[in-house]
């Protein structure tokens, strides 16, 4: 566990940053730090901008200002593959499955942008549904057979940074938990996540802190140990 | 008892602004018919029956594309149908009334329309544009060989005959009258089927056909109804344009004008009702206006510069644009 | 009284299609060039020109000559190419009694069946371009023919006028094959005309149609063979495309020629020097029917239709296009035609120096005589 | 001799022959536009006047510098190729993302633009172009005379096209256009530049039509207008095919070569019908083309 | 009434290009209740879906409504016969405003939506109704609103009262949930209660506190063929079935939903 004396090292760092789709202001002003080897979450409602900020540090918003740092180098002028290349990892909150590639191609089809990435046999074992079906059409998967091969190009690509966007969603609970371990390993490795869950019984035992979203603002920063005493505030955002 | 009577006001909201846009759209029909009315006055009623005919035509596929989202790429055959079957009634038929020449083109039309739907409204967005330019390519290649359609001369000298036997149509102004009769009688058609119980169908085919399945209803038969509609239509401006110009030629059958009308009705606006009429007028306009100045042999390259400038930055067309350019500045 | 005290000419013709070249732009030159020779006016009058491009729809041509006769007061048409664009056109130059000249078409049906006492046919006719040629290669020889006719009105009655010229002169047509027009690869046609084993095959076709078979049938080698290949239609700027190497030794029969003496020598260098390239039959026709025309409103003071007509008839046409043309009731322009073969490269001194005239026909001989003909005009006298 | 309807048989194999020959053009073009299309959604009306850009761009070369036949067969499509490459960086992209209609009115234009400018300054009657010596003369089949050009395009047409496929279906930088088509966003998010690769794909389809065009220079008329006509029966084929079959184009190009080929012998009036009445029957019958995906 | 089953499959069967997605599935849904669909992805659960409303066609089996053999029957007929789905990605017509939305559901009852020459007023009778659908959803004030500027929990509330709109007499839910934040699944399932009045639910459903909250009858799917069946009990006490698909989750569940 070599990474745990880099740990303090700043992997993420957002200031000030605005998104616009066309005429309509999403985000106003998200702050926040992420550092290496933490497992962060976005909560929040519908609606609030998760998914938002996610694609803003992808470049992948209409047009966004302030200040976007990866690994200490400033982002906001990257195209979006330059941005990959730097060892981030999306995975997009609706599959983005391909139906021209086969499941193999799908999977195969991210570049690798650092070594260290899962190997096919691991991800197999992991998810044996995708190895079945893996010469059938990426987008003739069943929901959560998509959701899972969603999940796993990209950990095949060696990114160190993932920002994960709704992984859980249509996923049968024995899968849900397998993903969750998986997680906590890829934690273990030294890889930082940014987690975007609605599943809050899912993120909760796995994050480091958790970060609340509200019409395009973070309202609160909770860290694990806090989570219990302020599970009423939490409470109160999420209309739990 | 809150809830219901915000219910009720709501509702009553809704009804009011109906009523509002009703009239806003009477009050604009009405200023268009009155320049309508004093336009051969002032300009040239042949030219001005020409701008019409096309309008009609493209206000008739405006109803597949804009309403139903169907976008035929064959339109030409039936505006030919429509056009050759009244030229040829009325060239070779002398005892028959100019309307009904132009009944029964366009019933030829509509047939015509028919056979097209039935064969291609089960294929999906680019098939369905294919398999209607195939189709029309067949038409094309028939009227080509038929003996009756004189081949590449085409039809000429066809009488405009007497409007119900009574009413000479040589006179341009009588000629004039009727067609804007013929126009407006289709326009006003297409402007009741959209608002119809049937166009709420279409635009839910448009918008989402998997849905409009589930909720039980029979897209195919819909797209059916609406493209027979269309064909007839623009039939109907087929005819009316071959009794006008005394000629029926395969120009109207050529594949180039399915895409002149898909050119006109976006250069307008589709899915506006005047789009394109004002798409057709633009088109119409323009194509006689290059062709006679100086830049005669320059058309070709102008007509394309408009389209790639109408494509890079008036996508919603003319009036379209306008719409926007007035939800952005009212609201 | 001349109208408005202007006479308005419109130059109506195919200025980006097809035939383009023939006619086109460097037409509209041609009739600048006479009007400028003729001096701008005309017992005072005005003169004035509009040009439209007919794009070779009747469509666009008839509602374009509709409002130039009936709103804007145009006296008279020329140029006129597509045979479809000028029998539209003159139906509404009859309609409104206006005149037309046309120059550049082919079928010979427009002073035929489709004549009307509002036209005239200028330059040439598929009739004289079926006699000249077809009878010529029979003498010579070739007794069986296979035509290749492009499928339309024209190579329909160009296919017509050579079979029965063929027959006449004791030949025997042995196969037509109709190909669509416009066709592209000829080869299939090439190699059927090789396989049915005439003596002739003959192109009863235009423009890219015909050059395109002749590319193709010397690719395959079809001359080689002992085949003779007799194209029908074919304009100056068609061989000029070819190139002499290509269209060597083909037979041809053209209503002029720019080459043919200092006359014309000397106009058409005139014509190169403002349009860069040589005029064919068309160009020099639409510059010769321009003058008679103005010269016939001079005459007569009058730019009515039946009036310039008539004076136009009843002075036979000399000048630098034709000698002793004369123009019959009918409304065709009768006047010498010529064989022509295409001459060799080492014959050729120049990339224009394309024909060798080989024999002239004279115009009663060429053109369809009034006996055989159709026209309500000559009928009904 | 034995006859098949009133046709001796070496006849008719002679046009089979053509057939294919006429096909591998087909063939060509279709690819170049299946590729545009599969790839990235264009429907490319501009392909005919890429195909006549091809052509002419040869014939030019030859006036103007005397390059020849060989270099003309690489250079003709670069230069072609950049020259899509720089419309679709300037204009197509801009578009990326709309209905397919507007792809389909901006290439209309275009190809209305190059043909107009062009046929006012070289007209219509065609340029002269002659063969390379090389292929000057022809073998004898028994059947036919075959020129030996006819057989060089055969031979290169199915090289280029069997490359194309492979490349696109078997290689991973097909896999990235093939993905790149369908979520460009996505496919940079993962660290691709697709911009890059859409405009070398539409620059590659492109100069696929050019590659047909130098094919086509020596035995077809080469005028701005060429490639007019022949675009509206590519479309047919590329359909009949199956939109985006890249296979597909290929082999129903080489089909309808035949198809057209024999109709040219049996009703020749037909032959520029002929492939449209099949694009009807093969769609009744199979509703995403002969090879189309999703049956 | 006769028979307590509205739906019964017999020994359904689909397959895709040699790969078994439905091996002979034989699923009986009783009058009334709300049965969840449930099972391990790619268990085939979206598949039957598609067949019993007819998007895929059985490759065997028999597909009954009523006892009525619907099996050959088109998607558009089935829905009139009261057998509605709603979509597992939500299904609305984007530039329709929502009361819209709902009036073309209602109209397809109407048998007139052919009448091409009749007025749009005609339509406004159904608006009333329209209103109190949407207000059953809660969605009054947005009556109104363009349906795509409605978010995502709401556009799913829209769907769902057009479904309603239908008069189903059975009502297929191909995950309601999914996507949702707990407060907004909270709603549906409230939905979902009010909406079963009446007649019976079929649903698709990953999120175990929903089913156990729901569903009477629970039926366990797993590759393909029906794994077992029962209440929500039962099913959950089953280790097959903890094994391929609840995992820890169902203990859990169950404690929340106590
Ligand atoms: N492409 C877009 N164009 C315009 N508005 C958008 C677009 N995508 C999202 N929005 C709007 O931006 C806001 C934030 O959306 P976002 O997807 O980030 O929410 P979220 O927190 O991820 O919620 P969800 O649970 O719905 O995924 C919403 O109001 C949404 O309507
Ligand atoms: N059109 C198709 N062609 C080929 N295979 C298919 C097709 N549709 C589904 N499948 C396969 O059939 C199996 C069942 O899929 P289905 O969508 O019914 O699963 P599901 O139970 O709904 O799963 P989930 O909970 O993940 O949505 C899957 O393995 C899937 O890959
Ligand atoms: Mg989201
Ligand atoms: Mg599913």
């Amino acid at each position: 566990m070599s990474q745990v004396a880099h740990k303090e090292y700043e992997q993420l760092r957002i200031s000030g940053l605005h998104a616009f789709y066309g005429e309509s202001h999403i985000l106003h002003g998200i702050e926040m730090e992420v550092q290496r080897g933490e497992l962060v979450t976005l909560l929040g409602r519908n609606g609030a901008g998760r998914s938002t900020t996610l694609k803003a540090i992808m470049n992948m918003v209409g047009r966004r200002t302030g200040s976007i740092m990866i690994n200490g180098e400033e982002t906001m002028s990257c195209a979006p593959h330059h941005i990959a290349r730097l060892g981030v990892g999306y995975c997009p909150e609706h599959r983005g499955i391909f139906s021209g590639l086969n499941v193999m191609e799908n999977l195969t089809l991210p570049p690798v942008v650092r070594s260290g990435g899962m190997g096919l046999e691991e991800i197999f074992a992991m998810f044996p549904n995708l190895y079945e079906r893996r010469t059938s059409q990426g987008t003739k998967l069943s929901g959560g057979e998509q959701q899972m091969l969603a999940m796993a190009r990209i950990l095949r690509t060696g990114a160190n940074m993932l920002l994960l966007d709704e992984i859980t969603e249509g996923l049968a609970p024995v899968i849900v938990e397998k993903l969750g371990e998986v997680l906590i390993r890829l934690k273990e490795k030294g890889l930082t996540i940014i987690l975007v869950e609605q599943n809050f019984h899912f993120a909760a035992p796995l994050a480091d802190r958790h970060y609340v979203m509200e019409h395009g603002q973070i309202v609160e920063e909770i860290s694990a140990g806090d989570l219990a005493s302020k599970q009423s505030v939490l409470d109160r955002y999420l209309g739990v | 008892m809150t809830t219901a009577t915000t219910q009720t006001d709501i509702h009553q909201g809704i009804v009011r602004q109906q009523k509002a846009e009703q009239r806003k759209k009477q009050i604009l029909n009405l200023v268009l018919l009155v320049l309508l009315l004093l336009a051969p006055t002032v300009m040239y009623p042949v030219f001005l029956m020409k701008i019409l005919c096309f309008a009609l035509f493209a206000v008739a596929f405006n109803l597949l594309l804009g309403y139903t989202g169907l976008l035929s790429f064959g339109h030409a055959a039936f505006l030919a149908a429509g056009s050759y079957t009244t030229g040829y009634l009325l060239s070779n038929f002398s005892g028959l009334t100019t309307e009904m020449g132009i009944i029964v083109g366009t019933a030829t039309a509509t047939l015509l329309g028919l056979g097209f739907g039935i064969v291609a409204i089960r294929r999906q967005g680019i098939y369905f544009a294919m398999i209607t330019l195939a189709l029309a390519q067949l038409v094309y290649f028939v009227f080509v060989q038929a003996p009756f359609t004189g081949g590449e001369d085409g039809l000429h000298g066809v009488p405009r005959g007497h409007l119900f036997g009574l009413v000479d149509l040589s006179n341009n102004f009588a000629m004039y009258y009727f067609v804007l009769a013929v126009f407006l009688g289709g326009y006003l058609l297409v402007q009741r089927i959209v608002g119809s119980p049937f166009g709420q169908v279409l635009k839910a085919i448009k918008q989402n056909e998997p849905r409009a399945i589930s909720l039980g209803y029979n897209v195919d038969r819909y797209k059916l109804l609406a493209f027979v509609i269309s064909a007839s239509l623009a039939g109907l401006a087929g005819s009316v344009k071959t009794v006008v110009f005394q000629l029926a030629s395969l120009n109207d059958a050529h594949w180039h004008m399915s895409g002149e009308v898909i050119l006109m009705t976006l250069l307008g606006g589709t899915g506006t009702l005047l789009g394109p009429v004002i798409g057709a007028t633009f088109v119409v306009n323009l194509e006689y206006q290059l062709s006679q100045g100086p830049l005669g042999d320059w058309v070709d390259p102008i007509l394309g510069a408009i389209f790639v400038v109408t494509v890079m930055t008036f996508r919603s067309g003319i009036v379209g644009e306008i719409q926007n350019f007035l939800r952005k500045n009212m609201s | 009284e001349i109208s408005n005290n202007t006479v308005k000419i419109g130059y109506l013709a195919d200025m980006s299609g097809t035939y383009r070249d023939l006619a086109g732009p460097n037409g509209l030159k041609a009739m600048e060039m006479a009007i400028a020779d003729f001096g701008g006016k005309v017992n005072g009058a005005k003169i004035e020109v509009v040009s439209a491009d007919d794009r070779n729809s009747p469509d666009a041509a008839s509602s374009t000559a509709r409002r130039w006769v009936e709103n804007e007061d145009v006296d008279m048409i020329g140029g006129l190419v597509a045979s479809s664009v000028s029998i539209a056109v003159s139906n509404i130059l009859e309609e409104n009694d206006r005149l037309g000249i046309i120059s550049g078409s082919a079928a010979s049906s427009i002073t035929n069946e489709h004549c009307t006492p509002n036209h005239i046919h200028y330059v040439y006719d598929t009739y004289p371009l079926a006699n000249g040629t077809a009878s010529a290669v029979v003498k010579e020889g070739g007794e069986t023919w296979f035509i290749l006719t492009a499928d339309y009105a024209f190579g329909h009655a160009l296919e017509g006028d050579v079979t029965r010229v063929v027959e006449e002169n004791g030949g025997k047509v042995i196969e037509t094959v109709r190909h669509p027009f416009p066709t592209s690869d000829f080869s299939s046609f090439i190699l059927q005309a090789q396989a049915s084993g005439a003596d002739v095959v003959a192109l009863a076709n235009a423009g890219a149609d015909t050059t395109n078979a002749i590319t193709t049938a010397n690719e395959f080698g079809l001359t080689q063979s002992g085949q003779t290949l007799a194209a029908l239609l074919l304009f100056l700027t068609d061989v000029h495309a070819l190139g002499a190497e290509t269209a060597q030794g083909i037979q041809l029969t053209t209503g002029w020629y720019w080459d043919m003496n200092d006359e014309t020598r000397a106009w058409s260098d005139r014509f190169m020097e403002e349009t860069g390239v040589r005029p064919t039959m068309v160009h020099a026709g639409i510059y010769s029917s321009t003058m008679q025309y103005l010269d016939a409103v001079k005459a007569t003071g009058s730019d009515d239709a039946q009036t310039v007509r008539k004076q136009m008839m009843e002075t036979p046409i000399n000048d630098m296009f034709a000698k002793n043309g004369i123009i019959r009731e009918d409304g065709r322009m009768v006047h010498d035609m010529y064989l022509a073969e295409v001459k060799t490269p080492a014959e050729s001194k120049g990339e224009w120096d394309l024909y060798k005239i080989i024999r002239t026909i004279p115009g009663d001989e060429a053109y369809r005589p009034l006996s055989e003909s159709k026209c309500d005009l000559v009928t009904q006298n | 001799m034995s006859m098949i309807l009133g046709v001796p048989v070496a006849v008719l194999s002679g046009q089979l022959m053509l057939g294919v020959i006429n096909g591998a053009f087909y063939a060509l073009l279709s690819l170049g536009l299946a590729v545009i299309f599969g790839l990235l959604k264009i429907i490319n009306f501009a392909h005919g006047a890429m195909y006549m850009l091809g052509a002419l761009c040869t014939v030019l070369m030859f006036d103007a510098f005397g390059i020849n036949y060989w270099v003309a067969l690489f250079l003709a499509p670069i230069l072609v190729g950049c020259f899509g490459i720089a419309l679709e960086y300037f204009l197509l992209r801009r578009i990326a993302g709309q209905d397919h209609i507007y792809s389909l009115l901006l290439t209309f234009g275009i190809a209305l633009i190059i043909q107009g400018v062009l046929t006012n300054i070289y007209g219509v009657s065609g340029l002269r172009y002659s063969m390379p010596d090389v292929f000057k003369g022809g073998m004898n089949l028994g059947f036919m005379f075959l020129p030996y050009y006819r057989a060089w395009v055969i031979v290169a047409a199915l090289l280029v096209c069997f490359g194309t496929w492979f490349m696109i279906e078997k290689t991973r930088l097909g896999s990235y256009l093939r993905a790149g088509t369908e979520d460009s966003q996505l496919m940079q998010g993962f660290g691709i530049n697709v911009p890059l690769l859409i405009s070398l794909t539409y620059g590659f389809g492109v100069m696929l039509a050019a590659f047909a065009g130098v094919l086509a220079a020596p035995i077809y008329s080469v005028s701005p207008v060429m490639g007019a006509n022949i675009l509206i029966v590519v479309f047919a084929v590329v359909v009949i095919g199956g939109m985006g079959s890249i296979a597909g184009a290929v082999i129903t190009g080489l089909l309808m070569g035949v198809v057209e080929g024999l109709t040219k012998v049996f009703y020749p009036q037909g032959s520029a019908a002929v492939i449209f009445l099949v694009m009807v029957i093969v769609l009744l019958i199979r509703p995403s083309g002969l090879f189309g995906k999703e049956a | 009434m006769s028979d307590p089953f509205v739906l019964e499959t017999q020994s359904l069967v689909k397959e895709f290009k040699g790969f078994v997605a439905v091996n002979d599935v034989n699923l009986k849904v009783q009058r009334g209740h709300i049965h969840a669909l449930i099972g391990p992805n790619g268990a085939g659960k979206t598949t039957v879906f598609n067949l019993l409303t007819k998007f895929l066609i059985p490759t065997r089996g028999r597909i009954l409504f009523k006892g009525e053999d619907i099996t050959a029957m088109k998607p558009a007929a089935i829905a009139r016969k009261g057998v509605v789905r709603s979509f597992q990605i939500s299904a609305v017509f984007p530039h329709m405003t929502a009361l819209e939305n709902i009036r073309v559901a209602l109209q397809s009852f109407e048998g007139n939506s052919f009448r091409f020459w009749k007025s749009g007023e005609s339509l406004n009778r159904l608006n009333e109704r329209c209103m109190e659908l949407l207000d059953s959803v809660g969605l009054t004030e947005y009556a109104n609103t363009t349906t795509v500027e409605l978010a995502y929990g709401r556009k799913r509330a829209l769907e769902l009262a057009t479904t309603l709109a239908m008069e189903p007499e059975l009502l297929l839910l191909d995950e309601p949930t999914q996507g949702m934040g707990s407060e907004d699944v909270d709603r549906v399932v409230e939905l979902v209660r009010k909406a079963a009045q009446g007649r019976t639910v079929l649903m698709v459903e990953h999120n175990l506190g929903v089913v156990s909250k729901l569903c009477d009858r629970v039926t366990v799917l797993a590759q393909g063929s029906v794994l077992t069946e029962g209440n929500y009990q039962q099913v959950s006490d089953d280790p097959r079935v903890r094994e391929v698909y609840m995992g820890g989750a169902a203990t859990e569940k169950q404690e929340e939903a106590e």
